[in-house]
């Protein structure tokens, strides 16, 4: 097998890696663990589009995923409605958060648009604290039930795994579409060069808005996916810390590319759960991996940025271009 | 024929007027240049005709539409494309998307279908990575089609914009000093390509420093000094002018090899 | 540039419609998985009890002497020949303070360690967070957190070990009614504890005859309380009363002082610890609050068991760690002992259900805070006769009348 | 009248911390055309390493010096490694380093010192002055009195010294500055050591008031921030003056609304601005556009 055959099967593998994940491993709490990743991987997904593909910096990623939780979570709970709607009400309020923050920052850039993402995000989550009619405030809101659609419902780990990575799996192929195609290359032109696209007759507004929207509308839905897997949610999930995660995920798994991300995502969360993970490793050495966990995000994204600027996927792409010349 | 019309344009920053007053027209067929020693306001109003800065006064009329006002991206759909002193290449992409940017002008598909991945945006993608790989080898530079931007030389990143303009389907181009840091051979190419581009029914206007060049491809030459225009006309005329003479040997020659 | 457009988009398509049946066929299974395989474990293979703690965050300060306690009971326990032979192993986790760490604490507690019983958390929202898995598995929960809607309404399955607020608030506000006090600025924070409080101090003044005049509200972390403080003062409030177990109770009566109030301060049984003190300095001499009467034992009886069990807990806690325990350790000493001495009534196997019932059937028990009676009406256990009403002077709580 | 005042204290006392932090800002961004979104931490290390080096006996005043001194070379330092290698590249990568920095530093100072939260002993011990009803703690008048020194040093410094001549210069153009054989390298770290030296005297000031621990610095990053952009970016002057009416208000929103609001203030601040006017809202009115 040469390595286009090879690089040409992977996602296929990786997809039935993934799904047969499940019938292999038995504890339930790994199985949470492997759904966790895959939360976190949708939440990437969009990132690496908005960020990895269109350039545009988003430090406030967690408060489109604290939207979806808390839609979710109130239109079940409070309001009654079937899990489905209230997971597509998720999206819907989430991806209006993407526009609301998109349009007064069309007109910033770098820093600006950091410091303004970064502002949102903090300030979303003060909402979240103080809207304790609708949030339940600092001590958060429980008591969200598990997902289902129509009669079946989705309890066990196996399914709760099995209905995450299928929703990982539509993001991945929405995502694939979108880059492989017009609106893709128009993100990665807006990347490069914003004067160049707007000489290529890019919608440079429009292809920003989008892209804040749809990355908005991804993270929306992990967060209606993390409140019914978990059953609870609080503001201290959705801070500053968490998008900044998000972000080290999409940094290390690298630009143009939405298979580094959702590796770098995978990984990147079984540090918190090494002991999950390996079998027979001590629970203080798990405790003392997990008290350095932010250590690592912090060092990777430094590390990553002055040394791999174009991350996981960057190093791979020279590699297999290397084999392929020779 | 005119297919552009420049109408005392001014543009002001602050207290120094970058460019005053300037008139001209471009007739459909023709290559002009519009040359001037450094600062004498060529790439603010390259800007201005093109939409990426607003003339404090003046028009510009491209086929009876009025230009000033209207975006980048609106001014490339009429028919206006441009390349940069500063070649804006996409780093990232290969030179064959980097053309295919340019196909973005002139198609329809959006978020939507590209998502649902409906055939005609699956139509469109091919129909603009065939037009990128024709235009590539209009110009003779399709064996870079696969290199990343970053990686190509100087000479070729040129080209590779000119495709790339090209494939925006523009009735004019206007190359901001397209000749800048190439060598001789690569300048011959260039000039190659131009004669090509304008025998293919495309208008160019040209900002340049290489006078070899300039008088060589060019049928009508703008002389700018300070912001002004000081002459018009034929190369030829143009070399013999005592303004054009003055203002080059006043201020600085400027080759720019 | 290569044509491959087509190829792996479809084969995703198709994995994803193969997840979805997959999915829907893995919801059959969902009653059927295992609920663990805690029941029915050899003879001397411990008892694994899981213990939530907020070990770093706001509560680090309370979560810490709690995790020393439990650390330094569990081996006596052991030494002393653990539960009827087997011996006991305590799981720490840390919550960080956080209602989703703490979740997910409980979460892997019980789905990989196969804990019979929860100890914890330190803080309200914490233990109210975990509610869902507690439930899902049916074990017991020992709570440290002092919050009211712990136990009020009881949850079959859960616990609280420091006095509820129902209990500490009125006796608080029949304290200042003695002291002659009747309208009070209140400051709380919005957290679990504090926001139980201010419900519960709404319903009980009117009943002690005491006025609310300020009603603030800070939020955990915050810095500064000025703009709280100065309303109060600007009102006819006789005493601030701040009902907040975090470090920002330190703030508080810094700011208060600073600010040249004059007013007397009452605090909450969440500030009988060493660091309010350390952290407000001078500002802590004069602060009142009600605590267990563990903090002085002589006012427990000569030769009562009260007296010699929280003679026994102070001296081994200052042997071991050097320092005097505050309520804290209390709060975790009677909770780890709940469970224990309750598994040790149980006769037969050791299943969640029949801990449960034991823990719920505890009488007569002495522990730290004072002497435990649960029934299925009260959680708690512990009634006002366990309190005492504290002023802090020269750096320490000294009882007053 | 007196609760007016007492918002007034409250609102310039915490304003002269973030006009600290706020000028940590200005000065990196004169050098550099960068945000440094580590700024934060640096106010978070001072208060740190403050609290430890009492804790190891050294006297408060010897403390706080050694503090802001050390706080001013892991300034220096975080240039050098983190900054440096990626001078001059497009801000997303500096954003993205600062960060990760920023991240490295908080974590480090959870491991050196702990997640507890720490009290520093006021500068001068004792009660508090009154007038008109007003009370203004000893150390709020140590807070002025330092953020009034440091504008005045910084003024100095960069007025009449060759070096700060220097480091206008390279504010104004890089690529100049290094013409006339000024440095620009060594101008960018200095600068970073200033910056991270200005953050450390507001942390060690105020950690007397509100305590600090290891995780103080995000927050307090962005509100300083928020009052450098309020002044426009750039200008010490108006970031002095943007820090002041932050606290104000950050003071009297809570004071007069409600307290719960007070930390959205700034948040607020900083998206009305980056929305609004960018260039900054004081600098706006006497600024040609270029």
């Amino acid at each position: 097998m040469n390595a286009r055959t090879l690089r040409a099967l992977a996602p296929l593998i990786a997809v039935a890696l993934a799904l047969i994940v499940p019938l292999a491993v038995s504890d339930r709490f790994l199985l949470k663990v492997f759904t966790f990743c895959g939360i976190n991987a949708l939440v990437v997904v969009g990132l690496a589009l908005l960020f990895g593909y269109a350039g545009q910096v988003s430090l406030g990623h967690a408060a489109f995923m604290g939207l979806g939780a808390y839609t979710s979570a109130y239109c079940t709970v409070e309001l009654g409605w079937p899990w489905l709607l209230g997971f597509v009400a998720a999206g819907v309020v989430a991806a209006l958060g993407g526009l609301i923050l998109a349009i007064p920052s069309l007109r910033l850039k770098g820093y600006y648009l950091a410091m303004a993402t970064l502002g949102f995000g903090l300030l979303m989550s003060l909402a979240f604290i103080q809207a304790e009619p609708i949030t339940g405030g600092v001590d958060g809101f429980s008591g969200i039930p598990f997902p289902s659609i129509g009669p079946v419902e989705f309890r066990s780990a196996s399914s709760l795994y099995w209905l995450v990575w299928g929703a990982v799996g539509i993001a991945v192929l929405v995502a694939h579409n979108i880059t492989s195609l017009r609106p893709g290359r128009a993100m990665r032109a807006l990347h490069g060069s914003e004067l160049g696209a707007q000489a290529c007759g890019v919608d440079i507004v429009g292809v920003k808005v989008r892209t804040f929207v749809v990355s908005a509308l991804m993270a929306g839905l992990a967060g209606a996916l993390y409140a019914g897997v978990v059953g609870f949610i609080s503001p201290s999930l959705f801070t500053l810390t968490a998008s900044i995660t998000f972000i080290a995920m999409t940094i290390v798994g690298g630009t143009s590319s939405l298979a580094g991300p959702i590796l770098a995502a995978v990984a990147l969360t079984l540090v918190q759960y090494s002991d999950a993970l390996i079998p027979g490793l001590p629970r203080e050495t798990a405790q003392t991996i997990q008290s350095y966990q932010e250590d690592i995000y912090g060092l990777a994204i430094v590390l990553i940025v002055i040394f791999a600027p174009r991350g996981l996927a960057g190093l791979w792409k020279r590699r297999s271009a290397g084999n392929e010349a020779s | 024929m005119t297919l552009l019309q420049v109408r005392n344009v001014t543009r002001r920053f602050g207290g120094l007027t970058a460019v005053d007053d300037v008139s001209f027209d471009v007739y459909e067929g023709t290559v002009k240049a519009l040359i001037g020693p450094n600062g004498a306001g060529k790439s603010t109003l390259f800007n201005a005709l093109t939409g990426f800065d607003r003339p404090d006064e003046g028009s510009v009329v491209f086929e009876g539409e009025e230009l000033v006002g209207r975006k980048p991206r609106e001014v490339v759909r009429v028919g206006l494309a441009r390349t940069f002193q500063n070649t804006q290449l996409f780093e990232e992409m290969t030179a064959g998307e980097n053309v295919m940017v340019g196909s973005q002008a002139r198609q329809r598909r959006g978020f939507t279908t590209a998502m649902l991945r409906l055939p005609n945006a699956v139509a469109e993608d091919r129909e603009a990575r065939e037009d990128a790989s024709r235009l590539l080898r209009l110009i003779g530079i399709e064996e870079w089609i696969d290199v990343p931007a970053a990686d190509l030389p100087a000479g070729i990143r040129r080209l590779v914009e000119i495709a790339r303009a090209l494939a925006t389907r523009p009735r004019l181009l206007l190359l901001d000093e397209p000749a800048a840091g190439l060598n001789a051979t690569e300048t011959r190419e260039l000039v190659q390509t131009l004669f090509r581009v304008r025998d293919s029914g495309i208008t160019v206007v040209i900002v340049e420093h290489d006078m070899g060049l300039v008088m060589e491809v060019s049928d009508e030459i703008v002389v700018l000094d300070r912001g002004a225009k000081i002459a018009e006309g034929p190369p030829r005329m143009i070399q013999k002018d005592p303004a054009v003479i003055a203002a080059y040997l006043g201020g600085e020659v400027d080759d720019d090899v | 540039m290569r044509g491959r457009t087509f190829g792996w988009p479809s084969a995703v398509l198709l994995v994803v419609l193969l997840t979805a049946l997959l999915a829907i066929a893995g919801c059959g299974d969902s009653g059927s998985e295992p609920s663990g395989d805690s029941t029915g474990a050899a003879s001397g293979e411990p008892i694994k009890i899981g213990a939530i703690l907020s070990l770093t965050g706001t509560y680090a300060g309370l979560g810490e002497p709690e995790k020393n306690l439990i650390e330094m009971e569990v081996k006596k326990i052991n030494d002393a020949g653990g539960i009827n032979g087997r011996p006991v192993e305590v799981i720490i986790e840390d919550d960080a303070t956080d209602e989703a760490q703490a979740v997910a604490a409980a979460s892997r507690l019980i789905e990989q360690e196969n804990v019979v019983a929860i100890i914890g958390a330190t803080g309200t929202g914490q233990t109210m967070a975990m509610r869902g898995d507690i439930q899902r598995a049916g074990i017991p929960q020992v709570s440290m957190a002092g919050g009211t809607v712990i136990t009020n309404p009881v949850d079959p399955l859960v616990f609280a070990t420091p006095w509820s607020n129902t209990i500490v608030v009125p006796f608080t506000l029949d304290y200042l009614k003695g002291q002659g006090i009747t309208k009070i600025g209140l400051i709380t924070d919005s957290g679990g504890f504090g926001k139980d409080g201010q419900a519960v101090f709404k319903e009980a003044a009117p009943k002690a005859g005491v006025e609310i005049v300020a009603d603030e509200t800070l939020n955990p972390g915050d810095t500064d309380m000025t703009a709280q403080l100065t309303k109060i003062k600007n009102s006819d409030a006789e005493a601030i009363v701040m009902w907040t177990a975090g470090s920002e109770a330190a703030i508080i009566a810094k700011n208060a002082r600073d600010l040249g109030i004059e007013l007397p301060i009452y605090g909450s049984h969440g500030i009988a610890r060493q660091e309010f003190i350390d952290g407000a300095g001078e500002a802590a001499e004069g602060v009142k609050l009600a605590a267990g009467k563990v903090l002085d034992p002589s006012l427990y009886p000569e030769g009562s068991e009260a007296r010699a069990v929280a003679d026994d807990f102070i001296s081994s806690y200052e042997q071991a760690y050097g320092e005097k325990p505050g309520m804290f350790p209390g709060y975790a000493y009677d909770a780890l002992y709940l469970v224990v001495e309750a598994a040790k009534r149980v006769e037969g196997d050791l299943t969640p259900e029949a801990l449960l019932e034991q823990i719920q059937a505890t009488t007569g028990w002495v522990g730290i805070d004072g002497t435990y009676n649960m029934t299925a009406e009260d959680h708690n256990g512990l009634t006002v006769d366990d309190l005492q009403m504290y002023e802090i002077s020269g750096g320490k709580f000294t009882p007053v009348q | 009248m007196s609760e007016f005042l007492q918002f007034l204290v409250a609102g310039l006392k915490n304003g002269s911390i973030y006009a600290l932090i706020a000028l940590g800002f200005t000065i990196v961004y004169a050098a550099t055309g960068a945000i440094n979104f580590a700024q934060g931490e640096f106010f978070m290390l001072g208060g740190m390493l403050c609290v430890s080096f009492t804790d190891l006996g050294m006297p408060l005043p010897v403390a706080a010096v050694a503090a802001i001194a050390a706080t001013a070379a892991i300034g220096a330092a975080f240039e050098l490694l983190a900054v440096r290698p990626i001078a001059g590249d497009s801000p997303l990568r500096i954003i993205m380093v600062t960060i990760g920095g920023a991240v490295v530093l908080r974590q480090l100072a959870l491991h050196f010192f702990g997640p507890d939260e720490r009290a520093l002993a006021p500068f001068t011990e004792g009660a508090s002055l009154k007038a008109f009803g007003v009370a203004v703690e000893l150390q709020t008048l140590w807070i002025w009195g330092l953020t009034a020194l440091a504008v005045v040093a910084l003024a100095l410094l960069y007025r009449k010294t060759a070096f700060g001549r220097a480091m206008r210069a390279t504010a104004i153009r890089r690529d100049a500055a290094r013409l006339v054989g000024i440095n620009a390298g060594m101008m960018v770290t200095v600068a970073f050591a200033l910056a991270a030296g200005l953050g450390a005297l507001a942390g060690v000031a105020v950690a007397p008031l509100t305590q600090t621990a290891f995780g103080v610095g995000a927050a307090i990053g962005v509100k300083g921030f928020a009052a450098a952009i309020l002044g426009g970016i750039g200008n010490p002057i108006t970031a002095v003056a943007g820090g002041l009416l932050l606290g104000l208000l950050e003071s009297f929103a809570a004071g007069y609304f409600d307290p719960a609001y007070k930390d959205g203030v700034a948040l607020v601040v900083l998206l009305v601005v980056l929305f609004v006017a960018p260039q900054g809202l004081l600098a706006k009115a006497g600024r040609v556009k270029v």
